[in-house]
């Protein structure tokens, strides 16, 4: 019982819900202040997100007649859990590496695809027509990221001979971060595409493609609920990002510099998610999916001949 | 407890409801639930039991011994538990389903029977006793499935039968070799070290007809037809649970138990692939069908797909996988028949593009079907994510490239899995109600405003409900029914799994995801948002028909078909290209041309054929 | 106690652009303001791309008689609260066409007929500058 | 299994409110319906009931994108009812005008595209690139748009030559970041995936929807209204018509930016060129009679007829605005692309609705019969059979046959 309430703990408060989301509002400001200064502007003051939050939780909840109302409820809030489930695993086994357990990545990977999966369920939910074709094209999408970025995390998989997430963080304590190596560095280059297409950003935003399907899925959102999606959404901006560090680039500590080592890391690549976000177009959803099952998985290939022939 | 009740219960209420007519209702299905309910009873009391044996000597023809052998041991035991439920299930849920359409008198009958004979599969312990039960199984299958409508129906069932009776002869052939190679076919006495040619080929043919019954590429073909044109409740019955538990229990009886095999004898490569082929092409296929009951059947072959991989990995915990995803897979699968049965009971048809918005009207359906599908395509914490995992991990610890790319294979085949079920969940229940004019016909009545009849309801719900636990609880399920089978000590395979000792424990992610949905509600409700609910959508603006505005699920991935190499694929396999039933009647086709020409009608050529056929004959009689 | 959802509306006013018939020159010069020169993103202004996201429905152009309907019905669908900013002379008094036979009257006269209480500011100009429009909105936010 | 998409009336992709109906299968478009009329604000009556001064500020303000195009062009009209030529410098000033509002209004399109496919930072480059050109705009005239500097007979108030060498400098720093663009958007693979290949307009079908402007020029047409039928002063300036011949969406884009840098060449040259002295006319009288003018907009060929009873309000004044005759051309451009090119494809005609929404209704004054669309396409058919029947070929009426079968 005990035990529990330290769970519950650290789901609530420290890796889980109070420190990603806090930590992702600052991100989406971050997102949104570079954005604004590649694009020659100034951007939003820094608690922007946070003001934006707080106006639509206290804003009036629309809710069509024809959505199938429990499913519309529930859906942003399972992703929401989902994505703190995420960030709790993550966190704890960062903070304390001897804490895994064999196959959680497994678990991660599958967590993972729950946030797309609410995000799909409220898209079919509303019963708005362009809700649905929007959630469509994120299962598309879904379906063309899958196969690279399972190719890629399964060549660090059989680096380390573990599916356990302390697992590959110890290795890499002892044999060095894993992007010393060329496999490892072409097998990260693919997974930071997919996580392009896994955080919904240009040129991979095809499902909430804001001039074709106006925001898709979000359509029928309003107030409170849509507060969670954009919560949901900037949560995802630290919990997938985190995980490439994780298995990728020797983990996180949260002790002395390490914090700052971190922090540094994690701002490395959400700046090139940035970069890539703000100098391409979004392209349509049968190229990206022949993009992901053509090249990318070719790359993510070659990367795991090269991790076979030692490299 | 005499073994022999366990076949006497189903037997004798065959016989019973063979005698009553159809005129009474629900006669025959109050016998058969009756009886079906004893035998889950007694199952669950020989759960309990000691490992036993039993001989009822019949006679000898020299050395071999037409005695019947039974053994009743742990995977025995919880099979039987499933089939008894299965069974039950099924009863209940055709009691409802039959209730206004026309069935022949035989078919509760043959569904006794069916288990019947199943439970002589599970308990044999003599391959003859197995074979003339398997033999019987597929029997059956033939006249269940023909028991559909029309001709379809009996082609479908003739299809089902070419198949799997020419797989049967495969394993007719092997059951005959055995007592002339190993003087023995008592299955607890047989340890054959495959090196020899002869234990390879004997090997193999019970191989193709395992695979063949659990429906693994490339002897698949029968289930898709099968499952569209016959009766939906035996269809979940047989093809969808109880083949699938039958052929894949053989598939491991034999692995595990008779054969035994060199580190290096490539066998569980063979295994590994045609299982990673039939999650690819399975999943393929499924991802474009746009009728329920063929999307259902083509996700049935996926499965076994997983279970091959599972088992031919050879590492306990991926065999335990396979075991469990076996059990897995028969839960929902007929969970999820049982309520696409359901939509076509409400709505006649089984077109994905001519259902719509049933979640409102039928919410058990719909969230039963939910379940099984989320559990299907491997979301935690459903029970499909556990046996997955296991099935990966072993894969993991392979350590080659092939596992990897088996892993690889496996996981995408569970994305697309969760695609195409997403397809199907919108396309049924959610999106826009389908228009009630649009059906001239009088015959095609939309019936969808409530929910389907509590017979059919009931189980529904305990399948969905058995997905959960088996999700949550995974490792009781594990503790007690598959460790025993594989010889595994249950401390020994829970620590290696570490389910419920570690972080990760099914039980506990899913109480930390429903207490934040629990506070987010608390939220919801306490924070008094102002909640409005309005009329229409917003569309635009424009106030349109909202029945032109469907979004129909079947074409969601037409892109694929689009594509060069995959689309080919997909729509060479769509006509029955692939199909080994096809390529073989075609190539019968040639033969029997070839022959006609032969066949000329004149004297001297069948005389010179005959002096040609005693050459032949002479010569490998006398050189041989 | 203060009315916080007004507390923090004014941070953050999320905008929907309903064209109702303008000449499109108030309907450029919003885009205008969103660009590097004005960029309202600094105010925490957004322009949203479903009525359902929106608290500032910002209507540009005389309401003529086909869009009347339309516009009730988006103004139904934002959630409230929300502002209605009359964008440009048209909008303000229908200006130019004031004689036309199928224009239905200014803004504020259409939406009044649905919801009396409705808020609105108005921004007057043919076309009215991009800094015009930002202190009308400005203005309107200090209004709620 | 078709399935309908609307587009509009209010959606992102369209600043005006407008309605596409999209038919789909899957997401390929099959078909395409268009309905327009949603800001039909009666401006060809209001017209009727003004003077001639007063119309020109009410032409201005058919569209704010194209203000200059139609007061132009309406003055162009009235120039050719009362047939007189007007001065040089006015020529010369209506010429600055013009180009400066092509400049402004491509650079509006390209970032709206590249907005519209995703690409926000080159909308907000070419926008901010746009602010000079308004500054100038401003400087010169007053007001960023919709300037009333247009009158018949010339133009309302001179340009301080002062200020026309400031815009010398506003090019000079503009054409290298429109070189740039040019260069940027002929270098981007993914632009070019996106675009390229995208709702292609075959010459035949330019020709045959009868397409103007860019749209037309992109296919391989080469008309150009300033070089077809000079006014202003273009017969004096050297530049060329850009003609490029694939017809995608890239190649109106590219017909878009090469453009731009044509005005600015024209711009220098009027600058250089312009001739001092008077800057209007003063007009008495309008006698009866009609005329045409005739103006290439930023979006094709704009036409204004014009007739005159004598009297000090014009009788009939007849708008027909360039998107008229693109919008058609969507149903040979946008059919069997995906939705997600079929948005592009809608955009890149830069359609203007502001600019579009007239109204006809034909009416038979014997029976006092108001006929319907469907009547008029019945009368159309009929003459191109009657007429095909005279030639002696075969009639050719593929779309008729669409809403006929309605």
């Amino acid at each position: 019982m005990d035990n529990l309430f330290l769970y519950v703990i650290a789901f609530l408060i420290f890796p889980g819900f109070l420190f990603t989301s806090s930590f992702g509002l600052i991100v989406s400001w971050i997102d949104r202040k570079v954005s604004a200064l590649i694009q020659w502007r100034v951007g939003p003051p820094f608690f922007q997100p946070f003001y934006d939050l707080l106006k639509l939780w206290h804003k009036e909840l629309i809710i069509p007649a024809t959505a199938k109302k429990n499913g519309f409820i529930l859906a942003p809030l399972l992703g929401i859990s989902s994505v703190t489930l995420l960030a709790t695993i993550l966190g704890i086994i960062n903070l304390n590496p001897e804490y895994q357990f064999i196959g959680d990545i497994i678990v991660i990977l599958y967590l993972m695809i729950i946030p797309p999966l609410s995000i799909v369920w409220g898209g079919f939910t509303s019963g708005n027509p362009f809700g649905a074709l929007g959630a469509s094209r994120e299962i598309k999408l879904m379906m063309g990221y899958e196969l690279p970025f399972i190719l890629a995390i399964v060549t660090v998989f059989f680096k380390v001979g573990s599916i356990s997430l302390g697992e590959i963080i110890q290795y890499q304590h002892v044999h060095g971060v894993m992007l010393n190596l060329p496999s490892m560095i072409v097998a990260f280059i693919v997974s930071i595409l997919c996580l392009q297409a896994k955080l919904a950003q240009v040129p991979f935003d095809i499902s909430e493609a804001e001039c074709e399907i106006m925001e898709g899925p979000f359509i029928e959102y309003s107030g409170p609920l849509l507060a969670v999606y954009k919560l949901m959404q900037s949560m995802l901006q630290v919990v997938f990002p985190w995980f490439l560090i994780s298995i990728f680039w020797g983990g996180t500590s949260f002790q002395g510099w390490g914090i700052l080592w971190a922090v540094l890391k994690y701002i490395f690549i959400i700046t090139l998610v940035i970069l890539i976000k703000n100098t391409n177009p979004r392209i349509r959803i049968d190229q990206a999916v022949k993009f992901f099952w053509g090249w990318v998985t070719l790359v993510a290939l070659i990367a795991m001949i090269l991790m076979f022939m030692g490299y | 407890m005499n073994l022999l009740i366990l076949f006497y219960i189903p037997a004798i209420t065959a016989a019973i409801t063979l005698l009553l007519s159809r005129r009474i209702k629900y006669l025959q299905e109050i016998i058969s639930f009756a009886g079906s309910l004893v035998f889950l009873n007694y199952a669950l009391r020989a759960f309990s039991l000691r490992d036993q044996f039993l001989k009822i000597s019949w006679f000898n023809i020299s050395f071999i011994d037409f005695s019947l052998d039974f053994r009743l041991y742990h995977f025995s035991k919880f099979l039987l538990i499933f089939l008894g439920l299965f069974t039950l299930l099924t009863v209940l849920y055709s009691a409802g389903y039959f209730r206004q359409r026309k069935i022949s008198r035989f078919y509760f009958p043959f569904i006794s029977l069916t288990l019947s004979s199943a439970t002589a599969i599970v308990l044999a312990n003599n391959f003859f006793v197995l074979l003339v039960a398997w033999e019987l199984v597929t029997l059956l299958l033939f006249f269940l499935i023909a028991m559909g409508e029309g001709k379809p129906a009996a082609m479908a069932a003739g299809k089902a039968f070419a198949i799997l009776g020419f797989t049967d002869v495969a394993l007719l052939l092997a059951v005959i070799a055995l007592p002339i190679a190993y003087n023995t076919w008592i299955i607890t006495d047989l340890k054959i070290l495959v090196g020899n040619p002869l234990s390879v080929a004997i090997y193999v043919l019970m191989f193709t007809a395992a695979i063949a019954k659990a429906g693994a590429i490339p002897l698949h073909s029968w289930i898709p037809p099968a499952a569209v044109h016959g009766p939906l409740p035996a269809v979940a019955f047989l093809p969808a649970s109880l083949d699938k538990l039958l052929g894949v229990y053989l598939f491991a009886r034999i692995t595990l138990d008779v054969f035994e095999f060199p580190i290096d004898s490539g066998l569980n490569m063979m295994i590994m692939i045609i299982g990673g082929a039939t999650i690819l092409g399975g999943v393929l296929m499924q991802i474009m069908q746009s009728e329920l009951k063929s999307l259902l059947s083509y996700c049935a072959i996926t499965q076994v797909g997983y279970i091959l991989l599972g088992i031919g990995s050879g590492h306990p915990i991926g065999i335990a996988g396979g075991i469990f995803h076996m059990l897995n897979h028969a839960i929902y699968k007929s969970c999820l028949f049982f309520s696409v049965g359901a939509v076509e009971d409400r709505t006649k048809t089984t077109q994905l593009d001519k259902l719509g918005g049933l979640a409102t009207s039928m919410p058990v359906t719909f969230m039963a079907c939910a379940v099984a599908a989320l559990s299907v395509s491997g979301i935690p914490p459903f029970n499909g994510f556990v046996s997955k995992w296991m099935i990966y991990q072993s894969l993991v610890d392979g350590r080659s490239i092939s596992s990897m790319l088996f892993l690889v294979i496996a996981m995408f085949g569970s994305a697309l899995t969760l695609a195409s079920f997403l397809k199907l969940l919108y396309g049924t229940f959610l999106g826009q109600h389908q228009p009630s004019e649009k059906s001239a016909d009088p015959a095609i009545q939309f019936n969808a405003n409530r929910d389907a009849t509590w017979t059919m309801r009931i189980p529904m719900i305990t399948l969905a409900l058995l997905c959960i636990i088996f999700g949550l609880f995974a490792s009781y399920p594990i503790k007690q029914f598959i460790a025993p089978v594989i010889g595994l000590e249950t401390a020994g395979i829970t620590a290696s799994i570490s389910i419920g000792t570690a972080l990760w424990n099914p039980t506990l992610a899913t109480t930390l995801i429903i207490i934040g949905l629990l506070i987010g509600f608390l939220v919801y409700y306490f924070s008094r948002f102002k909640v409005r609910e309005v009329e229409t959508l917003f569309i635009g603006g424009e106030k349109f028909d909202l029945e032109n505005e469907k979004l129909f699920a079947s074409k969601f991935f037409e892109f694929i078909e689009r594509t060069k190499i995959l689309g080919g694929f997909v729509r060479e396999g769509g006509k029955g290209i692939f199909d080994i039933y096809n390529i073989s009647s075609d190539l019968g086709l040639i033969g029997v041309n070839v022959l006609k020409k032969l066949h000329d009608g004149i004297l001297s050529t069948y005389l010179s054929w005959c002096i040609i056929g005693l050459g032949v004959l002479c010569f490998i009689l006398m050189v041989m | 106690m203060p009315n916080l959802s007004t507390k923090w509306l004014k941070k953050s006013p999320w905008i929907y652009h309903v064209g109702t018939g303008g000449c499109n020159n108030c309907d450029i010069e919003i885009l205008d303001c969103l660009t590097p020169r004005f960029d309202v993103e600094r105010f925490g202004i957004k322009l949203v791309v479903s009525p359902r996201h929106a608290d500032v429905l910002l209507v540009s152009g005389p309401v003529s008689y086909h869009i009347k309907s339309r516009l009730q019905e988006v103004y139904r669908q934002v959630p409230k609260p929300c502002v209605v900013a009359c964008l440009g002379a048209c909008a303000c008094s229908m200006g130019i066409f004031k004689d036309a036979y199928s224009v239905a009257g200014p803004v504020d006269k259409v939406i009044k007929e649905i919801d009396p209480n409705a808020i609105f500011v108005y921004v007057p100009g043919c076309p009215p500058k991009p800094e015009t429009m930002i202190m009308g909105l400005v203005k309107a936010l200090q209004k709620i | 299994m078709r399935s309908i998409i609307p587009i509009g009336p209010f959606h992102p992709l369209q600043d005006e409110p407008e309605n596409f109906l999209l038919t789909v299968e899957g997401e390929t478009v099959v078909d395409i319906d268009v309905n327009l009329g949603y800001i039909h604000k009666g401006i060809e009556l209001l017209a009727q009931q003004k003077t001639y001064d007063q119309v020109v500020f009410l032409v201005e303000r058919i569209c704010g994108i194209c203000s200059i195009t139609h007061t132009v062009c309406f003055c162009n009209a009235v120039e050719d009812l009362l047939k007189i030529e007007i001065p040089e410098r006015a020529k010369y000033i209506r010429t600055i005008l013009g180009e400066i509002e092509r400049i402004h209004s491509h650079l509006l399109w390209m970032g709206l595209a590249g907005h519209f496919i995703g690409y926000n930072t080159v909308f907000m480059w070419t926008w901010k690139y746009r602010e000079p050109i308004l500054d100038m705009m401003e400087i010169l005239t007053g007001n960023r748009q919709s300037c009333g500097m247009l009158k018949v007979g010339g133009v309302r108030r001179d340009l301080d030559n002062q200020k026309l060498s400031q815009l010398l400098k506003t090019l000079d720093e503009l054409e290298p970041k429109i070189k740039m663009l040019a260069d940027a958007v002929q270098d981007d693979p993914v632009l070019k995936a996106r675009l390229e290949n995208v709702g292609t307009l075959t010459r035949k079908d330019a020709i045959d929807y009868c397409v103007v402007g860019p749209t037309a020029r992109a296919s391989g047409v080469n008309i150009d209204v300033r070089r077809d039928d000079p006014y202003a002063a273009y017969p004096y300036l050297d530049w060329d018509v850009i003609v490029l011949n694939q017809g995608d969406v890239y190649a109106k884009f590219l017909v878009r930016v090469l453009e731009t840098l044509e005005s600015i060449k024209i711009l220098r040259q009027a600058v250089q060129k312009i001739p001092a002295g008077d800057f209007q006319l003063q007009i008495r009288e309008v006698p009866p009679g009609e005329g045409i003018g005739r103006y290439e907009a930023p979006r094709g060929e704009d036409i204004h007829y014009v007739r005159s009873n004598g009297t000090n309000f014009p009788e009939r004044l007849k708008v027909r605005a360039p998107s008229y005759i693109n919008i058609p051309s969507f149903y040979a451009s946008c059919i069997n692309q995906q939705v997600a090119d079929v948005t592009i494809t809608l955009a890149a005609v830069d359609p203007c609705y502001s600019c579009t929404e007239r109204m006809i209704s034909a009416k038979d004054i014997r029976s006092n019969h108001l006929w319907s669309q469907k009547d008029l396409i019945e009368i159309s058919s009929q003459k191109t059979i009657k007429i095909a029947s005279e030639l002696g070929i075969e009639p050719d009426l593929p779309i008729l046959k669409k809403y006929l079968l309605r």
